[in-house]
C-alpha cells in the first residue's frame, strides 16, 4: 500500500475529493497547512507599508491506496487539483508498511 | 422640548446608531469567516455615505412640508435654518433609521455582491426609496397635521400606523433584499452545502446590542420620555422575550433541538414585529406580536429553500414577514384608548383602534393596503436601480473572488490572523487564503469597480 | 416622574437589560469553546422565560402590598390596573432585575447541565426563591412604608439595608449556584486538569458591558436622577476600579503575574459587593468596600478546590463571597447622614448608620441576619427544586455529551467554523467534534429532556 | 442641575467609561494574537488606577481654584467637601477623561513594553501631565472666570477652545504615545515583517463602541442636555462619517481597495478632530473637518515608516495629528454667533470666531500656540518619566518574552483556547505558545518588576 | 524505526495516549484533521435545511517508535482508540530512514 | 528523494527556513502541532490551581529533498532549530517513492 500526500490550493479540496470519490476511494485524511515554494516573495501592500508574504495557505490531503490504485489516484488528483497558475502544489508517495482500521482491527488492503 | 425628553432623545439616537455595528456583528457572525469583513464594511459603510446624503438632501426629501402628499422638497437642504439647537437632536435620531435601513439589506447579498455596485446602491436607494417612503408615512403639514399618502388613509379617512417604522424600515428593507437576492443569483454550492454561522457568538453579541438599541429605536420615537415612550420600552421587551421562547419551541419540536441562532433569530423577529406597535398596543399585546411574529418567523426562513431564492442571512425572511406580521397585527391589537390618559399621550385618542378593541376592520385594511403600496413600490424602484447598476457595472464578483473569499480578494484583509507560527517574519498574513494568488491577477486591475 | 428621572429610568432599565450579553459572554469566554453556546443560551434563555413569568405573576408576588411581611399577592397579575404610564419604567427596570438573577446562577452549572432542566429550573426558581426574596426586601404597603420581613427589622426596629441587590441577588443566586454545583457533581477531569477560559478578549468584553451596566443597575436604583445616584454611581465606578487593583496586587504577591481574568474577576468583585452599598455610603467608602472584596474574593475562588465542589466559573466566589463581603461591610460604612441634604434624598434620614458612623452594631447585626436569613431559604428551596427535578428528568448530561460538547451534542451547533478548507461544500460544520456521531446516537431521542 | 441634564450627565458618564474596553479591543484586536492580553490588559488598567489617583489628588489639581496659572492645589484632596449631590456627577464624567487618556497611549507600545514599568508610567504620568494641561485648559476661578494658562489667552486676550478635549486629551496622549515608542525601540522585525491585525471584527466592534461612547464625550461636555448638546453630538456624528468616507476613499485611490480597518480608523480621526470644536462649529461644518482629518490621517499613518518610529497602532497618526488637524480647523470654523440664542448657550457669545466666520487669525494663532505648549510640555515631562523608570527598572522585556509572546510570557495566559483535541486532559493550555518553556526560566523570577 | 500515523476520535486522545505512555512511549506528536471516510455521506438538519457533512473532524497523531516496540504500540493504540462505532480510524505504518534529536544531535533509536 | 518531517518550537520556524533558503531548498510546507515529549509532566498555576500540561505547542516542516541534498538539509535544520533547551524537537526521514508538481505534471528530481 502507499500513502499519496497532496499539497494543494484549498479551494481545490472539493474537486479533488469529488474526483477521488468518483474513482471509488473511500477514505482521505484533510489537514490545514502552509505552504512555501517558488510562488514565495510576493509582496503586499497593506495600509501604506508594503510587506513580503512567504506562507501561503494550503490543504494537505493524506489518502492510503492499493498499490493498484496507485496510477489512477494520481492521474485524478493531478487534474482535478491543476489551476496552472504557480502554487498549485505537490503530491508525494510513500511505501505503507501496514494499515489498521481501528474499529475491526482489519489489516492491510482490507483496511483500506 | 424639556432637557429630560432631550437627554432620552440624545441617548434614543446614540443607541440606535449603536445597532450598526451590531448588525454588521449579527450578520458578520452568521455569514462565512472569509467575507465577514465584507459584510461588516456593508454595513458601516452605510453610516458613513447616508448621513452626508441625509443631511444634504434625504432629511429635507422625508421631512419637510411640501403640501403634496408624495414627497417632501429641499427646502431643508444642507440643514438650512436648522442651527444649534435641541430641534437636531431630532434630525440626528431620525439620521440613525436613514443610516441603519440600507444595512438591513446587506444580510441578502452576502458573499457575491461587489463592493463597488454596493457603494453606489445604498445612497441612490436610500434618496429614491427610502426618503419617499418616510414621507408617505410621517410626513406632517405646517400645521402639524398628517400629510403623506399612507398616514392620511388610503382607503378611508384613517391613516395606517407605523410607530418606529416596520412597513418605511422593516418591510421596505426586506423588500429590498429580495430583489438583490434575485438579481444576484445564489451563491455558489446553495442550497447543496451547508454554510453554517462562523461564529455564533458574535452573532449573540451582535443580538445583544441590538436589542439594546432598539429600546432606542422604538421607545426614542415617542420623542420624548413619558408615559408613551414607557409604554414603548416595556412592548419592546416583552416581545422580544415572547419571540425567543416562541421560535425556542418551534424548533424543539420541528428541528429536536434548542439553538442559539434560534434564540436569537426569534429575538430579532419579535422585535421587528413589535416596531409599528410599540407605542399603540398595551398590556399583553406585545406578548402575543412577539410569540407569534417569532413561530410565523421560524417558518419563513424555509420559505427560500422552497423558493429558490438566496437570502443568505433571513432577512426577508425575519424583516419583511416580521414587519408584515407586526403591521397586520397593529390592526388587530392597536389600543389607542389606553394611552387616552392626557398624563401620557393627549393625542393618542384620535388614533384609531384595531379590530380587538372596537375598531372594526378599517385599520386592518388600511394597515394591509399600506404594507401592500410600500411592497411594490420598493420592489419596483429597487429593481430599476438594481438592474442599472448591473448594466452599468455588474452586481455580482467573479467566481474565483467567491471561492477564495471576499474579504481577502475585495478587501486585501482577512479577518482573523491568530497564528504566527513564523515568530519573526512575514506569515502573520498567513490566515488568508491565496493571498499570493494575487500576483496572477493584480489587484489594481481587479478591484476596479468593487 | 418627571421627564428628566424618567429619562434615567428608561436608560438604567436597557443598561441592565445589556448586562445579560455581558454575562453570557463573561461566563462564556471563561468557559470552554466546545460549550460556549450552550452557557450562552442558559443565559439569553433567562431574559426570554424571566420576563413573561415576571408580568405574569412574579411582579405581583414580589411587590404588591399583600398585608404580610413574607409575600405578595396575585393582585398585579398580568401588570392588571398598570396601564401605559411612567410607572411601567419601574416594572420594567425590576424585570430585567429579575432576568439577569437566574442568569449568574448559570456559571456554576457550565458544561454538564441537562438544557431541559435549566429551562424548566428558571421560571421555578424565580417565582419561588427570587419574587419572595425581593419581597423580603423591598416590599412597601400602601402607605409607602417597608413592609417585608428583612426590611422592617429582624432583631429590632431597624430593617436591613440592600440598595440595589447585594442580598437579594448576588448572595441568592450565589447559594442557588453553589446548590445545583453540589448536585451536578464535577466536570470530567475536575480539578485535575486544566480548563483554561477558550477566549478571554471575550471575558474582558463581557465584563466592560457588566461594568457599564451595573451603572442602571446601581445608579438607578435611585429610581431618578439626582444627587442620590450620582454617589451611587460614583460609588460603583471607584469600587470597581478598586477591586480591580486589589485583586491584580493580590495575585501578583500571590501567583507572581497580572492576568486579565484577575483584572475582570475584580472588576466585578467589587461591583458586586458595592451593589447593596451603592446609595447608603459616601466618600471613600467605595474604595474600601471595593478593595476588600477584591482581595476576599481572590482568595475565594480557591476555596472550591479545597472543598471539593466544581463551581465552574466562581458564581460562588464572586457572587455569594462578594455580596457578603458588601453587605457585612455595609454594616460599617453606612452612612445616611451625608445623604440627609434634602436636595439629595430627604428619606436617607431615616435610615440606620453603620458602625464607623456612629450607629452602633446594630445594623451590623441585621445585615448579619438577613444574609443568613436568605442563604437559609435560597439553599433549601433551591435544593428541593433541584432534587425534584433529578428525580424527574435528571440533571446532568450524559458522559458522552460532556466528552463532544455540549454544543453539538444539545444544540446541534458549534462556536465557531473560522476554517472552510472545502471551499465548495459541507466542510463548514468542520468545527464540530463528532458531528457524525449522532448517526449513531439520534437526535430525537437523545434530545429528549435537555 | 436639573433631573434632565443630571440623566444625561449619568449617561455620558457611563457611555465615556465602556470607552475603555472599547479602545482595549479596538488596540487589542489591531495587533497580535500572542499579546492581545497584555494590551487588553494596558488599557483596563488605567480605568483601576486613574479613577482612585484622581479623586485623592488629580482631580484637585486639575480643578480646583487655587489662583495661579498652571495648577491647582489640593484642597479638594479626596473629594473633600464634595458630599452625595449632582456635582459628584461632573467628577465621574472627568474621571472617565482621566482614566482613557493613558489608555489612548498603549497602542504605540504594543508587544514590547514591561507591564511592570506601564502600572507606574500610568499613574505618574495622569498626575504630572493629565492634571496639568487640563487645568491650563479648564481651570475657572472662584467667580467661574477662565483662569488657566491657555484658556485665559496666550497671544491676547482670547483663550484658545477646546470643547471636549481635542489638545488636552488626543495631542496630550499622542505626545506621549510619540515619546514612548522612541524610548522603546522598534518591535522586533519591524517594518519589514507584517503585523496584520489578529482580528478584525474586534476593532470593527472596538470602533463601534468608541462612537457610542464618544457621543458621551463630546455631547456630554455641554454638561446638560440642551441645543449646546444637540449641536455637539451632530458634529460628533457627521465628523465620524466623513471622517470614514474620505478615509475609504483616500485608500480605495492609492492602495486599491476599501478596507474595514481604512473604515475604522477614519471614524475614529473623524472622532478626534471633531473633539476641540464640538459645540462651537454649527452646519456642515462637523462634515468639513472629519473629512480634512480622514485624509490627513490617512496620510500620517505611514509617516512611521519614513521618520522610523514604531508607533504600533498608530496612535501619533490618528490622535496626535487627528488632534491637531482638529485644533487648527476649529481656528477656522468657529462659529459661536450660531449658538448665541440664549436657549442655547448663552455664554456662547462670549466665545472667539474663527477665521471663516469674521473673527480673523487671532483665534488660529491662539489654537496653534496652545496645541505647541501642550506638545512641548507633555513631550518633555512624558521622556523625564520615561528616561528615570528606563534607568530605574527599564522598559522593554527580553527579546525571547518579545517572540513567544507577551501574554504568555508576562501574564501567564493566552487569548484564545479554543481548541481541545484532548478530550480529558490538560491540553486546554494547548492553544498557548511554549507554555513549557517556563520550567526553564521561572516565572518567579521573571515576572519581577513586569 | 517506524513512524506510526493514526487517525483518531478527537475525544479518544487522551485515551491513547495515556495508554502509549503506560508501555514507556516517550514522545509522539499531535495535530487536528478533517477526515472523510465511510461515516461520509451524513446528513445535518439546521435552520430548516438539510445538508451534507462530508468531513469530520479527528485527531492525528504520530509517534516514531524502534521496531522492536511496534507491534506493542499497535495493539496498544488499537484497544485504546476503539468505540466500535463507525468512524473510529486508522493506523498506517512507514518506514523512518533515520531519527535525529535535535537538543543533542543523537541519531537513531537514541533519538526516540 | 527523501521527505525530511522536523517537529521544531514554534518560533525556530523562521530560523530554519532562512537556513534552508540560504542553501537552496526552494519549498517547505507548515503546519501547527502539539508535541508531548520528555518536556512533558511540567505543572502550571492558574487562578490559583494547578495543572499538569502536557501537550505544547510546536511547528512541523516538512521537505522533500533530493538524496543527495539530504545531508546538509539535516545539519542545517539540526543547527537554525535548536535552543538547546528541552523540547527542541525531532527530525525524522522517510522515503519517497514519486513526486509530482501539479502544475507542470513534472515528476522525480525535477519536481522538487
Ligand atoms: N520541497 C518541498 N517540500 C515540501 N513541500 C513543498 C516543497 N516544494 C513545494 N512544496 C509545497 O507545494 C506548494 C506549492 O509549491 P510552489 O513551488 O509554490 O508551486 P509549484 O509547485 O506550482 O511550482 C508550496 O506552497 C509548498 O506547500
Ligand atoms: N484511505 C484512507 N486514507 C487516509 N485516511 C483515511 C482513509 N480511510 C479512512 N481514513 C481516515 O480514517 C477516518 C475513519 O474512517 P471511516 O471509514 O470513517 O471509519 P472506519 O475506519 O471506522 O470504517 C476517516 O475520517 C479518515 O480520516
Ligand atoms: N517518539 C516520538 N514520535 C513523534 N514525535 C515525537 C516523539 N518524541 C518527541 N516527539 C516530538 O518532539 C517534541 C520534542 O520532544 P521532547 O522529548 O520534548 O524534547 P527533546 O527531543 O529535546 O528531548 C515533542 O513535543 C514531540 O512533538
Amino acid at each position: 500500500m502507499k500513502l499519496v500526500t497532496a499539497i494543494i490550493k484549498p479551494f481545490k479540496v472539493d474537486d479533488v475529493k469529488e474526483a477521488l470519490k468518483s474513482i471509488g476511494v473511500q477514505g482521505m485524511t484533510l489537514s490545514e497547512v502552509q505552504g512555501f515554494g517558488r510562488q514565495g516573495g510576493h509582496v503586499e501592500v497593506y495600509r501604506g507599508a508594503e510587506y513580503n508574504v512567504d506562507f501561503v495557505p494550503k490543504a494537505r490531503l493524506e489518502v492510503v491506496v492499493d498499490d493498484g490504485q496507485l496510477d489512477r489516484v494520481l492521474d485524478v488528483m493531478t487534474v482535478a487539483a491543476r489551476t496552472d497558475k504557480i502554487g498549485d502544489g505537490k503530491i508525494w508517495v510513500t511505501e505503507v508498511d501496514r494499515l489498521i482500521r481501528i474499529r475491526t482491527g482489519e489489516m492491510g488492503a482490507d483496511a483500506v | 422640548m424639556d432637557s429630560g425628553n432631550a437627554a432620552w432623545m440624545l441617548m434614543s439616537a446614540a443607541l440606535v446608531l449603536f445597532m450598526i455595528p451590531g448588525l454588521a456583528l449579527f450578520y458578520g457572525g452568521m455569514g462565512r469567516g472569509k467575507s465577514v469583513l465584507n459584510m461588516v464594511l456593508m454595513n458601516i459603510y452605510c453610516v458613513g455615505i447616508v448621513p452626508l446624503v441625509w443631511v444634504l438632501g434625504g432629511y429635507s426629501l422625508a421631512q419637510s412640508p411640501s403640501g403634496n402628499k408624495f414627497l417632501g422638497n429641499l427646502d431643508l437642504f444642507a440643514l438650512d435654518g436648522i442651527g444649534p439647537s435641541q430641534d437636531l437632536i431630532v434630525v440626528a435620531f431620525l439620521m440613525t433609521f436613514a443610516a441603519i435601513t440600507p444595512a438591513l439589506i446587506s444580510g441578502a447579498v452576502a458573499d457575491r455582491m461587489k463592493f463597488g455596485a454596493w457603494a453606489i446602491f445604498v445612497p441612490i436607494w436610500s434618496l429614491l426609496v427610502y426618503s419617499p417612503v418616510v414621507y408617505w408615512i410621517y410626513a406632517f403639514d405646517a400645521e402639524g397635521n398628517a400629510a403623506g399618502l399612507l398616514n392620511t388613509g388610503l382607503l378611508g379617512d384613517i391613516g395606517s400606523l407605523d410607530f418606529a417604522g416596520g412597513t418605511a424600515i422593516h418591510i421596505n428593507a426586506g423588500v429590498a433584499a429580495l430583489v438583490l437576492a434575485l438579481l444576484l443569483g445564489k451563491r455558489r454550492g446553495w442550497p447543496n452545502n451547508a454554510i453554517p454561522p462562523h461564529s455564533l457568538p458574535l452573532v449573540m453579541l451582535g443580538t445583544g446590542i441590538l436589542w439594546f438599541g432598539w429600546f432606542g429605536f422604538n421607545a426614542g420615537s415617542a420623542l420624548g420620555a413619558d408615559g408613551f415612550a414607557a409604554q414603548a420600552f416595556m412592548n419592546t421587551f416583552l416581545a422580544a422575550s415572547a419571540g425567543m421562547v416562541a421560535w425556542l419551541i418551534a424548533e424543539r419540536i420541528k428541528d429536536g433541538h434548542f439553538t442559539v441562532l434560534g434564540a436569537c433569530s426569534g429575538i430579532v423577529a419579535g422585535l421587528v414585529a413589535i416596531t409599528p406597535a410599540a407605542g399603540f398596543v398595551a398590556g399583553m399585546s406585545g406578548i402575543w406580536i412577539g410569540a407569534i411574529a417569532g413561530v410565523i418567523c421560524y417558518f419563513a426562513v424555509s420559505l427560500k429553500y422552497k423558493l429558490g431564492y438566496d437570502d443568505s442571512l433571513d432577512v426577508v425572511g425575519v424583516h419583511m414577514v416580521g414587519g408584515i406580521v407586526g403591521g397586520v397585527l397593529l390592526g388587530l391589537f392597536a389600543d389607542p384608548g389606553a394611552f387616552a390618559d392626557p398624563e401620557v399621550f393627549e393625542e393618542a385618542a384620535s388614533f384609531p383602534e384595531g379590530l380587538f378593541y372596537g375598531g372594526g376592520t378599517e385599520l386592518l385594511f388600511e394597515q394591509i393596503a399600506s404594507i401592500v403600496v410600500v411592497m411594490v413600490y420598493s420592489f419596483i424602484v429597487t429593481m430599476a436601480i438594481g438592474l442599472a447598476l448591473k448594466a452599468a457595472i455588474g452586481l455580482r464578483v467573479d467566481e474565483e473572488d467567491e471561492i477564495v473569499g471576499l474579504d481577502n480578494r475585495l478587501h486585501a484583509e482577512t479577518a482573523y490572523n491568530h497564528v504566527e507560527l513564523a515568530g519573526k517574519s512575514g506569515s502573520g498574513f498567513g490566515g488568508s487564503v491565496d493571498v499570493r494568488e494575487r500576483s496572477d491577477s493584480p489587484t489594481s486591475t481587479k478591484a476596479d469597480a468593487r
